[in-house]
């Protein structure tokens, strides 16, 4: 019954203090906006892709300590992987690359990688990718 | 990684124990140790005495008599002894029951409950200030109606409701009125005879004294049932052997509220005006919640645009303030309900904008905050407000003209 | 006047706090004094990990799982969450339930509120030593019997159940059994998984813990509902802000008692022997009462034929001697309630002659008590007894002939 | 509703630990036997009365200590005063005399008066006080 939902790990509080990649790419190719206020938490993810790679990724995010901090881990994973490997990135692995989240923080890191996919969603959309593959 | 500076502003969740209280519960724990029950031999007699003295000490803070006064184990068990438990001792007296939509969740669910049971629950609304209005409570009232309960102070928003008017709609109608004292008793004057109510709800560590105690007042005449049976303590409405060391911090937190009670709403109305209006001077996006002159001393809370509440809470954590997002007391995010997480019931109902509604702050000083203190707060509040402004992608849409909260 | 030596021999009303449980709650008060509901703020934190710390070392005390140990502010509280929570979560299990005549006030009279709301309750006899016979509750079990509380050890006499048979017949009839361990645990071994009880009543006061907290062992998978609204703190079973150096305190006591248990008993299994025979030799009327062997150790309780039971505590006191008369939790004469006067329940059930019964007297030795103390009473007993018997009316006429008891 | 019921007053206490006139007079003129263990209390007054007076007064009590402070007390204000005299005194005067007595142990007063009564019947029973009347 009862998960330990607080503190934060220190990694989540080292990437809440000092969020990695914050700030919007002004010629981004993918934008994944998801979530919203009401909610507690919206993330809007930048990525800047060339060649089936993530070249640049950046993020702001309107939420709670785990928002910003899975926000930012986000980044930091997509950073140099192909869009191969970014889509295998899961939820859990922002969760565990953080050391973790309280049970009732796990929602931010869905939202995490919800908005990796609707940023890859859109690059589609863009017909990005579509000579190279 | 976190300073070192510790302030706490976070005074409605609760207080610490005042040293002058903790010495006086010291010796009921390993020597007077006594069970009142044991009435024969001196360590019950001594822990009788103390009982009574203490008794005496929480019936005077709130110009009550003595015998009025039932200790209870919290606030929490307070508010459902009044509403339950005048509802079981007086079935006859209608299936009808006024609260409003800022109570404690003690409160809010314990109606839920009687709703399933068949009763009626009208919910009086408040306005944008967070107060009710005396004439809502007067139209609400119908023949049937049995008890009304509405709290004193609400520890979100820090709003003071009139409760000497609607006491007065409430006698003249003969209802019985329960308040919830539990973070204005010791904070601020509460006096059951000026304020005409039959029932109040008192809080022991929402005013220096220990967790684990507090108690309700009821008015001599009105019968209430206990909420579960035993031995017959504090005249068979609660039993259980007595929390003595608990009691005695609750008598002796009672006596230094009295006292003191002048200067400590002094100061902390400095304090709270101070923080105000730096607040107001420096953070442009800024909107304080509750009614600005009737509310807590020392009670400031607002809600920043673009800016997410607990994000808030956290980097100002870091830098050694402690103060509370939405209602610390009433949220409790162990349990894995994600409901837990929904917007709260009180700012929605002061009509703060619910899709943005966890922006909310609260800051409530104590006796013991200093100005330099409140200073510091507002010294790094700018620096806070801007970096949380520059991730917000909200904020980042209003640069752009497309300000959501105007939408 | 009095004597100033301080022997305190009433133990099973409550015990003091042992000064190293006492130390480790004094940062809870005025130091680490936050709300584990204010989790995002460091005071909370602190509040949240010690509230953990404490609910695995009671857990442990009792050999349950952290999640199975709900914290309540006091047995008789317990109680009522074992007995009123099942039942109101189960309400499809049947509306028979069965306790035994020598339960506690807080079963007792919950017992019979059940019994006007519309449940049967069958109330098990126990004999002469105050033990209930496992057979009678498998013969009293119905197919609508939706639990069983029985006692473990009781305060007045000391008798120990035989809950684990009486657990093992509940178990094969797929009934809830729960068992009100309040002043066993802690102070003999008890084990939920060796027992095989579904609930258990623990309560810290009565092992060296502060008074104002306790708790209710509920085994996973059973489902019960709480006694009042709020939110949400312990798992939504028990609303109010925790009363955490209580809580503490409990937690500690629990650690001590587990790892001090076998050298407590045979300490005070020691002086309880000592007493015995010392008062078996010398007081010529004596009729001990409870069970010789199967009672909690350093427990030792007994009338003696024409005296009167409080006049010889009263004597007993004024030489320093603290112990009980009946049950000291039970009794409350602090009531108007003449009835408060009446026998005892649990030493009418033993058989006890009615019509002599204020005559019992209760000696619970705790584990700071030493042999001299013991011998101390031994030596002073005779002469307090003498001096009640050439008072006596009832001996007077027994040395005319005309004995009382014999008629 | 709290009427303090203990600690008792010092002179209860004091008659309790010192009974005055505790015993028997082998030849009184007047028993009161009232009360019953079951109640919890049982008074003998033993009174030798001569020409309308108490001459001496002694008691056997089994109860607790009010009712043996009261059977002391009640013993103290009757040696020596008159029949009619003895008559006038209530429970309530040898309550009193003690520094009262908590809500719980009026009873025990009670029994002294009843006790008192009881002699007081026995002596005229016997036909004592006819004549001297
Ligand atoms: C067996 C038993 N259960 C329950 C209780 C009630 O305990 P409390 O008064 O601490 O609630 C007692 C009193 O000591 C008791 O002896
Ligand atoms: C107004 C009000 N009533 C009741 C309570 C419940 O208090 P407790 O959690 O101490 O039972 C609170 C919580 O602080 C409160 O703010």
């Amino acid at each position: 019954m009862t998960e330990k939902a607080f503190p934060y790990s220190d990694k989540v509080m080292d990437h809440f203090m000092n969020p990695r990649n914050m700030g919007e790419i002004t010629d981004a190719n993918a934008i994944g906006d998801v979530g919203n206020p009401a909610c507690g938490d919206m993330m809007r993810l930048y990525l800047k892709i060339e060649d089936d790679k993530i070249v640049d990724a950046k993020f702001k995010t309107f939420g709670c300590g785990a928002a910003i901090a899975t926000s930012s881990m986000l980044t930091e994973l997509l950073k140099g992987i192909s869009l191969e490997e970014a889509r295998a990135i899961s939820n859990k692995a922002v969760a565990e690359a953080l050391d973790g989240l309280p049970a009732v923080k796990i929602h931010c890191s869905v939202m995490a990688e919800e908005a990796l996919a609707a940023a890859l969603k859109d690059y589609e959309n863009r017909g990005g990718g579509n000579g190279s593959n | 990684m976190a300073d070192d500076r510790k302030i706490y502003f976070d005074h409605q969740a609760t207080t610490p124990v005042d040293y002058r209280v903790l010495e006086a519960m010291i010796p009921y724990f390993s020597e007077r140790f006594g069970n009142p029950s044991s009435h024969i031999h001196k360590e019950g007699v001594r822990a009788n005495q103390a009982l009574d003295f203490a008794r005496e000490r929480v019936a005077e803070l709130v110009n009550a008599k003595s015998e009025e006064i039932i200790f209870t184990s919290c606030a929490t068990e307070s508010n459902n002894l009044a509403v339950r438990g005048f509802l079981k001792a007086n079935a006859k007296k209608g299936r009808h029951i006024i609260i409003s939509e800022i109570e404690h969740y003690s409160i809010l669910n314990l109606a839920m409950k009687l709703k399933q049971e068949g009763y009626d629950v009208t919910t009086i609304k408040v306005d944008r200030r967070g107060l009710i209005d005396p004439q809502a409570v007067s139209g609400a009232i119908r023949d049937d109606t049995a008890m009304i309960s509405i709290n004193l102070a609400n520890s979100e928003i820090g709003t003071i409701q009139p409760i000497k008017e609607i006491a007065a709609i409430a006698r003249e109608r003969g209802i019985f009125m329960h308040t919830d004292g539990a973070i204005a008793v010791g904070n601020i004057p509460v006096d059951v005879e000026s304020l005409g109510v039959d029932a109040l709800t008192m809080s022991a560590h929402n005013y220096y004294g220990p967790k684990g105690v507090a108690a309700l007042y009821v008015r001599k005449g009105n019968a209430i049932s206990p909420l579960f049976e035993g031995g017959f303590q504090e005249y068979g409405l609660r039993s259980g052997t007595e929390n003595m060391p608990g009691i005695v911090g609750m008598g002796a937190a009672s006596a230094l509220a009295l006292d003191e009670m002048p200067a400590r709403i002094e100061h902390l109305t400095k304090l709270g005006k101070m923080l105000w209006k730096g607040l107001e001077e420096e953070i442009e996006y800024i909107n304080f919640t509750g009614h600005p002159e009737k509310r807590l001393p020392g009670h400031v809370s607002f809600w920043i645009k673009y800016i997410e509440g607990e994000s808030l809470l956290l980097m100002l954590n870091i830098k050694g303030v402690m103060a509370a997002s939405g209602s610390a007391c009433s949220s409790n995010l162990r349990g894995e309900d994600e409901e837990d997480l929904a917007a709260s019931h009180v700012l929605t109902a002061i009509g703060v904008p619910v899709e943005f509604c966890s922006g909310s702050l609260t800051i409530s000083m104590g006796k013991d905050n200093t100005e330099e203190e409140v200073l510091y707060l507002l010294d790094i509040m700018p620096e806070v407000v801007e970096k949380l402004l520059m991730m917000s992608p909200l904020y980042a849409d209003k640069l752009r003209g497309k300000d959501p909260y105007s939408l």
